[in-house]
C-alpha cells in the first residue's frame, strides 16, 4: 500500500527541531527528516533508538586481531619453523604490531561496509527522497498521514511559528 | 551551539554567511573554469612528477646503484623520503581525528584538505619502500600469500613487514575516513549540479545520499568510530616506522625514545606542511573567510608545542648517549653533532628548534607571509632530521675499518623532487574537483542566525521553483 | 694423461653459467608478468655428452691435478681443480716442500690469465698474423745465415727454473759461435748473487731458512710481500713464531725500511730509515758485531745518529745473543751492502744454519752485469739475433725508447709471450706461449726440489711452448712432454735413488707434483774477507746529509707488471695502502705538508735525462720522510681493456680512459748504478701539476681510536683487536683480553645445533695481511670484479676484506691486520630484519643467504655490526664467454639487486657431507676446508666443526687467546679471533681499551 | 517491495562475489601454473630412443646408462659410446631382421644388414656411416638431446645424495620405464622438494631413517 506523506520545509535547524518536537508531542508519526548537516538533538526529537554500530566495530576488530595473531604464530612456529636470528619461533612481542594494524583494518573497513549496508547506500544509488535543497540550506520534516482525521491545515497552524517555508503532500513511491 | 555564538570566542566563519552562501562559496570553486594560477602550478607539478618518474624508471632498469648508496650506507635518500612523507601524512589524521575527538570545532574548515594531504603523502611515502629494493618486481614477497614454496611465508619479526601492514592499513583507513567525510558534500554538489555529466558522476559517487536523519545518526557514530580508530593508528604507524631503526642494533638507532620522538616530529612537520598548503589554498581559492587567521594561529601554536617536544627529544638523546656509558653510542652522538654530517645536524636543530620559537610572537603568528616561510624552514629541518639519523649512524658504526661516507647522485635528488611533484599534482587535482572544505561540518559550526522573514512571502517565492509533488 | 683432458669443444664454449646469469632477472620479470606461463619450456637447453667418455671423468665431479704455480718464479706447488674439463681453482699443494699448502694471491689469481681472450691466437710476423710453418721457415733461414756469418745470438729471458728449458736453450745456443743466454729479473736481486760470488766464490742465491732463525733482521727486504719466495718465507716465518710450548719459540723480527711494507707491518720492531741510513746501518751492524767477536774492521765506520745508534746496538745485542740462530737479509740491489750483510751473517755464523748455500735457490737468477753488457751490444748494433722470453725489457727497463730504437738494427728480433706487449710490438716475430695450465713444464726452483707442470685443459689458444719451438728449430720435432721426460731421464732421475725405474719415478712425481733429488754440487769456497773492506769503503763515502729519494718496488699484487692484465689482482687492495686499480707516489705526512700536497694531488717526478712520470700522491703512515715510494708494474700497454670493467650508468667513471693505462709505468725512473739496477733513485724533483686524481681505497679510516673533534684519530680506543706483548703473554696466556661483558638473553635457548656446528678461528698473530684469502674467496665464490669507480664508491664485492689498523705511539707505528668476513652470528641481527626470510639460520649454525629469495632491501647490511654484507648494485659485467669459463659451477652467479656475503664455503660443506654420506662414513675434521683457510700461507685461518671436541677449531676456540669481535653486542659470532701477540716487551697495547657497557 | 529487493540484490551481489573469488582461487591452486613449472613437458628427441623398450622390456638398469647418478651431482646423459656397446651389433629391431631373413631365404641370397632409421642417426653421430661402418671422411658430431628435467640455475640438486640414500629414480622421474618418450612427471617446485624431505625425515626412506635437510643452503648456494 502507498501512504500519503506531508513534507514541511524549514530554513533553520532550530525551526526543524522545534517543529519535530511539537509534532511528536501532538502524536504525529514522523517518517524521517532531512537536513544538510547533522542537527544535534534531532534524534531525540524524532525519538530514535541509539545505533549499535559500535558493537559491530568492536567485534570485527577483536576477530581481526585474533585471526592475525593466530596466523602469525602458525606461519612462524607450525607451518615452517625457521631459526631467525636465534629468536624463539613464537616471538609474540614481535607479532603485536601487525596484529594491531590488522585489528584496526578489520574494524575500520568492516564498520564502513556495515554502515553502507544498513543504510542501503552504494555507488550509483538514486537518492530516495528528492528535495533539492536538503543538501544545501533546507530542513525537511516528513510526517505520515496515517490517521483518518489527519488535517494538513492543522499541521500548517502548528508549524507556522517555526517559519514554515513550505508545506506539501506527496505519495510514498511504490516499488 | 551557544558557545560558538558567544562573543568570547572569535567566530569560526567570518562575514556572517547563510547556509546557501557557504555552499556557494565552496562549490563555486569547483564549477568555475580553472584559474591560470591553478594551471601554472599544475603544469609545474606534473613536470616535476615526470622528471621523478623518469629517474625512477631509469633506476628500475639500471639498478639501485644509480643512487649514491654503498655497502656501508644501505639507506639514504630513499628511506629518508619515506619517513618524511609518512610524517607529513600524520598531521592530516591528527587534525581530522584527534582534534575531532577533542571537539576542536575549528578543525572543520581545514580537516578535509588535511585528510587529502594525508592520503597523498602516504601514497608518496608508500612508493619508496618498493623502489628502494634491489628487485622491486619481487616486492610482493612481503605479502604472506599461499605459494608453492613449501609454503614459505614472511618474517613477521621484520619491521619492514610491520611497515607494510602499517602503511597499507593507514592508507586504507585514511582513505575511508576521507571519503566518508566527503559523502554528504558530494551529494550537495550532485544536487546543485547543472551539467549532465556532473549530475551523473557525483550522483554515482554520492552513494544516493539524501541527508536523511536516520543516516546522519549512524553517520555521526561511524565518523566518531573511525576517528577513534585512526587516532591510535596514526600513533602506531609512526611508532612502527621508528622501529625500523629502534629495533636495529646500530648505535644512534637502537634507542627507546624513537617512537614518541618520531610521532611528535611527524605531527610537527605535518602541521608545517598543512600550513603551507592552507596558506596557498585560502589565497588561490579565496577561502579567507573559512580558513581564518584564527585557524592559522591555532596551527602555529601546535607547531610551537611539537617543536618543543622534538627539541626535548634531541637533548634527551644526547644525555642518554652520554649517560649510557656505551662507547659506541656515545661516539655516535659526538659524531652526529661534530662529524662529517655535523652541518646537517645543526641545520636540523636550527630549523626544528630555533625557527619555531618565532611563533611566540602574536604578530608573526598572524603574519601570513612569515608563517609560510617559517613552515618551509620546518619542513626542510624535518627532512634533515631523518637524513641525519640515517646517515650519521650508518656511515660510522662499530668497526672503523668499514666506515664510509655518502654523496647523493643526481638521481637521488630528482627522485626526491619527483615525490613532491606527485604530491602536489594529486593535491591540485583534489583542489580542482572536490570540495576543499567539509561543507556539512562547517555549516554545523558556522552559527547561522535563525532567519525571520514573513513566512508567506518566503513561501510564495519558494513555490515558484518548487518541484511538482511526486506520486 | 692427455686423454683425461679430452673435452668436447661445445661444452667449453657453452658455459652453463651463461644461461644462469640471465636467469634471475628473466624469472623475476616473468614472475612479475603474471601467472599465465605456458607449458612448454621457453628456451631449450641442449645437453651434449662426451662422445667417448674417458674413464676418470664423471661430469659434475671435480678432478685434481698436481702442478706447479707460474705466478712468479718461486715455484710453489699447486693442485688444480678442474670441473668438466676446465680448471676452476688453484690451491696450494700441502705436500710441496716449498709452499707447503700455501698459495699467495698472485698464484690464486693466475688462473684468470688462462681465460684471457686477448692472448695471442697465432704467431705474428712483422706485426701480422701468420702460421707456425711460415714463421719457423723464415726464422730457421735467418738463423742459418747468422750461423754462417757467426752473428751474435742473444737469448734474453727472465729467471727460468725449468731445467729442461734451460738445457734446451743451452744446446740451441751451443750451435752458434757467439751466443749467450742473458737472464735478468725486472725486480732484480742480482746484487745478492754477485755479493756471494765475491764472498763465497759462487754466484748463487742461498736458501734462507727463516724457520731456524730466532732473530731476523731485514734491511728493506719485503720477504712476506714480494721478495724472492713470499709463500715459502711466510710459512717458515710462522714456523719460527709459534706460541706453543713454554717458553714459546717466537722469533724477534726487526725491519729497517724506508716505506711501510707488509713485512714491516708485521715486524716486532720497525725502524724507518732513508736509503743512505740503511747503508750505514749495515756497516754499523757489521762493525759492532766484529767488535763483539773481538776483531776489528779494516775500515772505520761512522757513528749513526742517536736514534739509529740505539736501534742498531739493541739489534746487535739480540743478534749476538742468538748467533748461529739469527738471520740478516737485505733487499737492496747494491753489491756493497749485500757483501756487508754477508759479512754480518758470516760473523754470526749463520751460513750453514739459517742460510743454505748448498741447497741454493734458483728463484732469482738475474744478472744485471750481463744485462748491461747486452744492452751495450744492442746499442752498438752488433747483435744479429735477439730472442726474448718471459720478460718485457722495453717496458720494465729504463730508457726503453732508445733501446727500442737500437733494436731496429737487429736483423732477427723474436719474442715469446702470451700477448703482443711493449716488447713484442718491436719484434719481427712474436711466438705465442701457452698458459701454464695448458702445457707441460718442469721446475727446479730450489736445488733438489723438482716439480712438474701438467696441462689441465685443452689449449684454448693454438700456442707452442718455447721448448717445442727450440726443438723444432734444432730439427728434432719433439713434443714438450717427450722433451721433459727425456731430460728428466737423462739428468734428474739419476739424482735420486728411491725409485728404481724411471717410469715409476715419473708417474709418482706426476702424481705428487714434485720430487726431492740431490742438488747439483757447486764449489762454495770459504768466506773471503777481502771483498768486505772496499765494500765498507764504498758505503762510508755516501754522505748522510738529507736528500730526496724515490724508492721503486714491485707491486704486491701485479708484481713487476706481468699480471697487469689480471682484473682480480688489479682489484685486490694493496695489503698496506688498500689502494686498487692504480699506483701512487707514497710519502710521509711531514713530506707532503712540506710540499703542500694533499691526498690524490698529481705530482710530476722529474729525473735528469727528461724521464718524467706523473702520479697521484698518497700520504702513508710510517713512511720515511726522505723517500717517495712508487710501485712498479703499472701502466702496461693494453690495460685500457678495463675501460668497461665497471658497470655503465649515468654517473659512472671508467676504470681507465680509452687508450690510457691502469696506473703509470715507473720503470723510466730506474737507474743504473754501475753494473746493477738501482731501485733507490736520487736527484728527483717533485713538481705539483695542480690536478687531483681520485684514488680508490677499500678502507677509508685507518685507526682503532675514534677521531676526535678535529677528525684526528686521538679519541677513545675501540675494543676490536686484542693485542699483547710476548712478555705479558708468557706471564698470562689471556693477556690483553677485553673485559667480558655479561651476556644474558631475554629469550629461552630454543635453537640447538645437534649435528655439526661450523665455526672458524682466525689467529691475528699469524695473519700477515698478505690477502691470499681474499682472492681465494673471490675465485671460489664467483665474486665479480666491479672496477675502480665502484670501489671508490665503497661498493667492492670481495666477501672477505682485511681491515688494516694503525696505532701511532710517537716514533713507533704498530700495524694490525684483521680479516673481516661474515661472523655467522648465532643471534644474527641481519636475520631478524629480513622481511622475506632470505637470510636465516640453518641447523648447523650457518647464517644462510638465499640469493633467489632476496628482494634487496639492504636492511640486513645496515643492521650488520661488521658490515660484511655486499650488495649487487648493478648487473656487474663478468667478461666475455671465455672469461666466464672460470666460474665455479657449484656457486650461484648472483644477479643485480641481491645481497651476498661469506657463506663459509657452504658448497664445500654440502659436497663433503654428501661424499661422506655416499662412502657411508662420518665427516672427519679437515674434510671441509674453506677457500680462505686452504690458501692461507700463514695457516692463520682454522675452519671446522665446533661440536666435534677433537676438531682443531674447537680446541682453538677454548684457547685463552681466543675472543670474539664485538662480543658485547650479544650477537654470538661463530668466528673467534686470537690475540695479536708481538715479540715486543711490555708494550701496553692491551691497556687504554674502553670499558664496554 | 522496494526495501526487500534492495536487501535481496545486496545478498545476491555478495554471494556472486564470494563465488567468483573462490572459483578464481581454486583454479589458481589447481591448474594455474607458475613460470618454470614445466610439468608434463615431453619434447621430441633427435633420436626416438624408447625408455619403455630399453628400461622396460629389456630391463636395463637406469644406472647402466645414467651412472653419474651414483657419484655425481648430475645423472648425466650417456655418451654415444655407451649406446654403441650394444648397437654396434644390434642394428635394427628383431622383427625387421627376421623379415629380411625370410625375404633373403625366399630370394635365396645372403640377408642384407638392416639398420633402423634412428640407429642410422646414432651411427652418424659417432662418425660412422648410415650402415654403421667406419668412414674416414665422416666426423663425429654428437647428439643434441633436449633436456627434459631442468631446475633453475640457483638450485643445486645432487643425484648421488638421493640415489645413495635409497630414493628410487621413479620417485621424481615417474615410471620412465613405461614411457615411449620421456615426460616430466613432477612439477619440480620447491614445495614439492621440501615436502618430500619433510616426509623422509618423518617416515624415512623405505623405513630407513634418513636426515633430509630442509635448510635453505642444502639446495641454494
Amino acid at each position: 500500500m502507498s501512504r500519503r506523506l506531508l513534507v514541511s520545509t524549514f530554513a533553520h535547524e532550530q525551526d526543524l527541531l522545534d517543529a519535530t518536537n511539537t509534532a511528536r508531542e501532538k502524536g504525529y508519526t514522523i517518517l524521517d527528516s532531512f537536513t544538510p548537516f547533522a542537527v544535534h538533538g534531532l534524534d531525540k526529537a524524532m525519538g530514535m533508538r541509539p545505533t549499535r554500530l559500535a558493537w559491530v566495530t568492536f567485534f570485527l576488530g577483536i576477530s581481526g586481531a585474533i585471526a592475525k595473531l593466530w596466523f602469525q604464530i602458525w606461519t612462524s612456529a607450525t607451518s615452517w619453523p625457521v631459526n631467525v636470528g636465534g629468536k624463539p619461533l613464537k616471538s609474540v612481542p614481535a607479532f603485536v604490531p601487525v596484529t594491531f594494524e590488522v585489528m584496526v583494518l578489520f574494524a575500520g573497513v568492516g564498520s564502513v561496509l556495515f554502515f553502507l549496508f544498513r543504510r542501503k547506500l552504494w555507488p550509483g544509488k538514486k537518492p530516495r527522497f528528492v528535495y533539492e535543497r536538503t543538501t544545501n540550506d533546507r530542513f525537511v520534516l516528513v510526517l505520515v498521514e496515517d490517521r483518518a482525521d489527519f488535517d494538513v491545515s492543522e499541521v500548517r497552524q502548528l508549524f507556522a511559528p517555526f517559519h514554515l517555508v513550505n508545506l506539501e503532500e506527496r505519495m510514498e513511491q511504490e516499488s | 551551539m551557544a558557545e560558538i555564538l558567544s562573543t568570547l570566542r572569535p567566530p569560526l566563519v567570518l562575514g556572517n554567511k547563510s547556509y546557501a552562501d557557504i555552499t556557494d562559496d565552496v562549490c563555486s570553486a569547483l564549477e568555475r573554469k580553472s584559474s591560470t594560477g591553478w594551471w601554472t602550478s599544475f603544469i609545474i607539478a606534473v613536470g616535476v612528477l615526470i622528471l621523478g618518474a623518469i629517474s625512477v624508471g631509469y633506476q628500475l632498469v639500471t639498478g639501485v646503484g644509480v643512487w649514491g648508496l654503498n655497502n656501508t650506507v644501505g639507506w639514504a635518500f630513499d628511506i629518508t623520503n619515506f619517513v618524511f612523507w609518512i610524517g607529513i601524512g600524520h598531521a592530516g589524521t591528527l587534525i581530522s581525528a584527534i582534534l575531532f575527538l577533542f571537539r576542536q570545532r575549528w578543525r572543520t574548515s581545514i580537516n578535509r584538505s588535511a585528510e587529502a594531504m594525508t592520503l597523498f603523502a602516504v601514497i608518496c611515502a608508500g612508493i619508496f619502500p618498493i623502489i628502494h629494493t634491489g628487485r622491486p618486481w619481487f616486492a610482493y614477497w612481503f605479502i604472506p600469500y599461499p605459494n608453492f614454496r613449501g609454503p614459505l611465508w614472511v618474517n613477521f619479526r621484520s619491521p619492514l613487514v610491520w611497515d607494510m601492514f602499517a602503511i597499507g592499513c593507514y592508507l586504507t583507513i585514511s582513505a575511508l575516513f576521507w571519503y566518508v567525510g566527503l559523502l554528504p558534500d558530494l551529494a550537495t554538489i550532485r544536487d546543485r549540479a547543472k551539467t549532465m555529466w556532473r549530475k551523473k558522476i557525483f550522483g554515482f559517487f554520492s552513494f544516493g545520499w539524501d541527508g536523511s536523519n536516520r543516516t546522519w545518526q549512524r553517520y555521526e557514530k561511524l565518523y566518531l568510530l573511525l576517528a577513534g580508530l585512526a587516532t591510535p593508528l596514526v600513533v602506531s604507524v609512526h611508532t612502527i616506522v621508528s622501529w625500523d631503526f629502534a629495533t636495529s642494533i646500530i648505535p644512534g638507532w637502537h634507542t627507546t625514545i624513537f617512537p614518541p620522538y618520531f610521532v611528535a616530529g611527524a605531527v610537527f612537520s605535518g602541521f608545517a606542511m598543512v600550513l603551507m598548503l592552507m596558506l596557498i589554498v585560502r589565497k588561490v581559492m579565496n577561502l579567507e573567510d573559512y580558513i581564518t587567521l584564527h585557524h592559522i594561529e591555532n596551527m602555529t601554536k601546535v607547531i610551537i608545542a611539537t617543536s618543543g617536544m622534538v627539541g626535548l627529544a634531541y637533548i634527551t638523546e644526547l644525555f642518554v648517549a652520554y649517560y649510557s656509558g656505551n662507547p659506541y653510542e656515545r661516539f655516535a652522538f659526538i659524531n652526529r653533532a661534530l662529524g662529517p654530517y655535523g652541518w646537517a645536524y645543526w641545520l636540523m636543530v636550527t630549523c626544528n628548534v630555533v625557527v619555531p620559537q618565532f611563533f611566540w610572537w602574536k604578530k608573526i603568528r598572524r603574519h601570513v607571509g612569515m608563517v609560510f616561510i617559517l613552515s618551509i624552514f620546518i619542513n626542510v629541518g624535518m627532512w634533515f632530521e631523518r637524513f641525519v639519523i640515517i646517515m650519521t649512524s650508518l656511515t660510522r658504526d662499530f668497526l672503523p675499518g668499514s666506515w664510509s661516507g655518502f654523496t647523493p647522485t643526481i638521481l637521488d635528488i630528482t627522485t626526491l623532487l619527483g615525490s613532491f611533484g606527485l604530491f602536489f599534482t594529486l593535491f591540485l587535482l583534489f583542489a580542482r574537483f572536490l570540495p576543499m572544505i567539509a561543507i556539512g561540518e562547517v555549516k554545523g559550526v558556522a552559527g547561522v542566525k535563525r532567519a525571520t522573514p514573513p513566512g508567506a512571502v518566503e513561501k510564495r517565492k519558494e513555490v515558484a521553483h518548487e518541484p511538482a509533488p511526486v506520486g | 694423461m692427455k686423454d683425461h683432458l679430452h673435452t668436447s669443444e661445445d661444452q667449453l664454449n657453452l658455459p652453463e653459467e651463461f644461461s644462469r646469469r640471465s636467469f634471475l632477472k628473466l624469472a623475476g620479470f616473468t614472475f612479475a608478468g603474471g601467472v599465465l606461463a605456458g607449458c612448454q619450456q621457453s628456451n631449450l637447453e641442449k645437453a651434449i655428452p662426451h662422445l667417448i667418455k674417458p674413464e676418470e671423468l664423471v661430469p659434475g665431479v671435480p678432478l685434481w691435478y698436481a702442478s706447479t704455480c707460474a705466478g712468479c718464479s718461486a715455484g710453489c706447488g699447486v693442485l688444480v681443480k678442474t670441473r668438466d674439463g676446465r680448471p676452476i681453482k688453484l690451491e696450494g699443494n700441502p705436500e710441496h716442500p716449498i709452499s707447503r699448502g700455501g698459495l699467495c694471491a698472485v698464484g690464486q689469481a693466475s688462473l684468470l690469465g688462462l681465460y684471457d681472450s686477448q692472448r695471442l691466437g697465432a704467431p705474428l710476423a712483422h706485426g701480422k698474423e701468420s702460421t707456425w710453418e711460415q714463421v719457423d721457415a723464415a726464422i730457421k733461414a735467418e738463423l742459418e745465415g747468422i750461423r754462417k756469418r757467426n752473428g751474435a745470438v742473444r737469448f734474453l729471458t727472465g729467471t727460468i727454473t725449468s731445467p729442461t728449458t734451460n738445457e734446451l736453450v743451452r744446446r740451441f745456443l751451443s750451435t752458434f759461435k757467439d751466443a749467450r743466454h742473458v737472464v735478468y729479473d725486472p725486480v732484480s736481486s742480482s746484487a745478492l748473487l754477485d755479493a756471494h760470488e765475491r764472498t763465497h766464490g759462487v754466484r748463487a742465491l742461498p736458501q734462507f731458512r727463516l724457520e731456524k732463525a730466532t732473530t731476523i733482521v731485514s734491511l728493506n727486504a719485503d720477504f712476506l710481500g714480494t721478495w724472492l719466495s713470499p709463500v715459502e718465507f711466510t710459512k717458515a716465518y710462522r714456523q719460527g713464531r709459534s706460541l706453543q710450548g713454554t717458553p714459546p719459540v717466537f722469533s724477534y723480527h726487526t725491519q729497517f725500511e724506508s716505506r711501510l711494507s707488509i713485512t714491516g707491518s708485521n715486524a716486532d720492531e720497525r725502524v724507518s730509515v732513508s736509503p743512505v741510513e740503511l747503508a750505514h746501518v749495515a756497516s754499523r751492524l757489521l762493525s759492532l758485531l766484529t767488535e763483539r767477536a773481538g776483531r776489528r774492521l779494516p775500515v772505520a765506520v761512522p757513528l749513526l745518529d742517536e736514534r739509529l745508534e740505539r736501534c742498531t746496538t739493541e739489534c746487535v745485542e739480540r743478534l749476538w745473543r742468538t748467533k748461529g740462530k739469527s738471520l740478516v737479509v737485505c733487499g737492496v740491489n747494491d753489491v756493497a751492502i749485500q757483501v756487508v750483510v754477508n759479512a754480518i751473517n758470516e760473523v754470526l755464523g749463520n751460513y750453514g744454519s739459517t742460510i743454505d748455500l748448498n741447497r741454493s735457490s734458483y728463484q732469482a737468477q738475474g744478472n744485471d752485469t750481463d744485462l748491461a753488457k747486452l744492452l751495450d751490444e744492442i746499442r752498438s748494433g752488433n747483435v744479429s739475433a735477439l730472442f726474448v722470453d718471459g720478460v718485457n725489457p722495453f717496458y720494465d727497463l729504463p730508457g726503453a725508447q732508445e733501446l727500442a730504437a737500437a733494436c731496429e738494427t737487429i736483423p732477427l728480433p723474436v719474442s715469446f709471450g702470451e700477448r703482443n706487449d711493449e716488447t713484442a710490438e718491436h719484434m719481427h716475430y712474436v711466438l705465442p706461449q701457452p698458459h701454464e695450465l695448458e702445457r707441460w713444464n718442469d721446475s727446479e726452483a730450489i736445488a733438489g726440489i723438482v716439480s712438474l707442470t701438467q696441462p689441465t685443459i685443452q689449449p684454448l689458444r693454438p700456442a707452442r711452448p718455447l721448448m717445442e719451438t727450440i726443438s723444432i728449430w734444432m730439427g728434432t720435432k719433439e713434443s714438450a712432454y717427450n722433451l721433459i721426460r727425456a731430460e728428466w731421464e737423462r739428468s734428474i732421475f739419476k739424482r735420486q735413488t728411491r725409485e728404481q725405474s724411471f717410469t715409476q719415478f715419473w708417474n709418482k712425481t706426476l702424481h705428487d707434483g714434485f720430487a726431492i733429488v740431490e742438488p747439483k754440487r757447486q764449489a762454495v769456497s770459504s768466506f773471503n774477507p777481502a771483498a768486505v773492506a772496499e765494500s765498507l769503503r764504498q758505503l762510508s763515502t755516501q754522505s748522510l746529509q738529507q736528500k730526496l729519494f724515490v724508492e721503486l718496488h714491485a707491486s704486491s699484487t701485479i708484481l713487476d707488471g706481468r699480471h697487469a692484465h689480471n682484473a682480480w689482482l688489479q682489484e685486490l687492495p694493496d695489503p698496506v695502502t688498500k689502494i686498487v686499480w692504480d699506483n701512487v707516489a707514497s710519502l710521509s705526512r711531514k713530506r707532503a705538508e712540506s710540499l703542500n700536497l694533499h691526498e690524490g694531488d698529481v705530482v710530476r717526478l722529474n729525473r735528469e735525462g727528461g724521464r718524467v712520470i706523473e702520479l697521484p700522491i698518497h700520504i702513508q703512515q710510517g713512511h720515511q720522510d726522505d723517500v717517495i715510494s712508487v710501485s712498479l708494474g703499472y701502466g702496461r700497454k693494453g690495460t685500457d681493456r678495463f675501460h668497461h670493467v665497471n658497470p655503465k650508468w649515468l654517473q659512472a667513471k671508467p676504470t681507465v680512459e680509452k687508450g690510457g693505462t691502469v696506473g703509470t709505468n715507473a720503470a723510466p725512473l730506474l737507474e743504473w748504478k754501475g753494473k746493477t739496477l738501482s731501485y733507490f733513485v736520487s736527484g728527483i724533483e717533485v713538481e705539483r701539476t695542480g690536478t687531483n686524481r681520485q684514488i680508490a681505497v677499500t678502507q677509508e679510516y685507518d685507526f682503532l681510536t675514534n677521531p676526535n673533534l678535529l677528525g684526528e684519530s686521538s679519541g677513545e680506543k675501540r675494543n676490536i683487536i686484542q693485542q699483547a706483548s710476548l712478555a705479558t703473554f708468557v706471564a698470562n696466556p689471556s693477556a690483553g683480553s677485553f673485559p667480558k661483558p655479561p651476556l644474558d638473553s631475554l629469550w629461552p635457548e630454543e635453537h640447538t645445533y645437534p649435528g655439526h656446528r661450523w665455526g672458524m678461528v682466525i689467529d691475528l698473530t699469524a695473519c700477515t695481511g698478505c690477502s691470499a684469502c681474499v682472492i681465494s674467496c673471490q675465485v671460489e665464490n664467483n665474486i665479480p670484479v666491479v672496477g675502480k669507480d665502484e670501489v671508490a664508491r665503497n661498493r667492492e664485492l670481495q666477501w672477505l676484506r682485511i681491515d688494516r689498523y694503525y696505532e701511532e705511539e710517537g716514533e713507533t707505528l704498530r700495524v694490525a691486520h684483521q680479516p673481516m668476513l661474515c661472523q655467522h652470528c648465532g643471534n644474527a641481527p641481519c636475520e631478524t630484519v629480513c622481511p622475506v626470510l632470505a637470510t636465516v639460520h640453518n641447523s648447523e649454525g650457518l647464517n644462510q643467504q638465499v640469493y633467489n629469495r632476496c628482494v634487496g632491501t639492504r636492511y640486513c647490511a645496515n643492521n650488520c655490526p661488521y658490515k660484511v654484507r655486499h650488495f649487487n648494485w648493478f648487473q656487474y659485467p663478468r667478461g666475455d664467454e671465455i672469461a666466464r669459463m672460470v666460474l665455479n659451477p657449484d656457486v650461484t652467479v648472483r644477479d643485480r639487486g641481491v645481497m651476498e656475503k661469506c657463506t663459509f664455503c657452504v658448497q664445500r660443506i654440502q659436497l663433503a657431507k654428501i661424499e661422506a654420506k655416499n662412502e657411508g662414513r662420518a665427516l672427519r675434521d679437515g674434510d671441509v676446508k674453506s677457500a680462505c683457510q686452504q690458501s692461507c700461507p700463514a695457516d692463520a685461518i682454522i675452519f671446522g666443526d665446533v661440536n666435534d671436541p677433537n676438531s682443531e677449531v674447537s680446541r682453538k676456540m677454548k684457547d685463552p687467546r681466543t675472543y670474539r669481535v664485538l662480543e658485547e653486542l650479544g650477537v654470538r659470532p661463530s668466528i673467534g679471533y686470537m690475540t695479536l701477540v708481538r715479540n715486543s716487551d711490555g708494550i701496553a697495547v692491551a691497556e687504554g681499551g674502553m670499558k664496554n657497557g | 517491495m522496494k526495501l526487500l529487493n534492495n536487501r535481496m540484490t545486496t545478498v545476491v551481489l555478495l554471494v556472486a562475489v564470494v563465488l567468483t573469488m573462490s572459483v578464481f582461487f581454486t583454479s589458481f591452486t589447481s591448474n594455474m601454473r607458475l613460470p618454470d613449472n614445466h610439468q608434463g613437458f615431453e619434447p621430441v628427441q633427435p633420436i626416438a630412443y624408447s625408455h619403455r623398450l630399453h628400461a622396460g622390456e629389456l630391463g636395463i638398469d637406469c644406472l647402466h646408462c645414467h651412472g653419474g647418478a651414483e657419484q655425481s651431482r648430475t645423472a648425466g646423459i650417456p655418451p654415444a659410446s655407451t649406446c654403441m656397446n650394444c648397437h654396434q651389433f644390434v642394428t635394427a629391431s628383431i622383427l625387421s631382421v627376421r623379415e629380411e631373413d625370410k625375404l633373403a631365404a625366399k630370394e635365396s641370397r645372403p640377408p642384407r644388414k638392416i639398420v633402423s632409421p634412428d640407429l642410422q642417426k646414432l651411427y652418424r653421430a659417432v662418425g660412422l656411416n648410415e650402415m654403421g661402418e667406419r668412414d674416414i671422411s665422416l666426423t663425429a658430431e654428437g647428439i643434441e638431446w633436449i633436456r627434459v628435467h631442468s631446475l633453475p640455475s640457483f638450485v643445486y640438486f645432487n643425484h648421488s645424495a638421493h640415489v645413495n640414500s635409497g630414493v628410487a629414480c621413479q620417485t621424481c622421474h615417474g615410471n620412465v620405464e613405461t614411457m615411449e618418450r620421456v615426460r616430466q612427471v613432477s612439477d619440480l617446485s620447491m614445495g614439492w622438494c621440501v615436502n618430500c624431505h619433510r616426509d623422509a625425515n618423518a617416515n624415512g626412506i623405505n623405513a630407513k631413517p634418513v636426515n633430509a635437510s630442509i635448510d635453505c643452503d642444502a639446495c641454494h648456494h
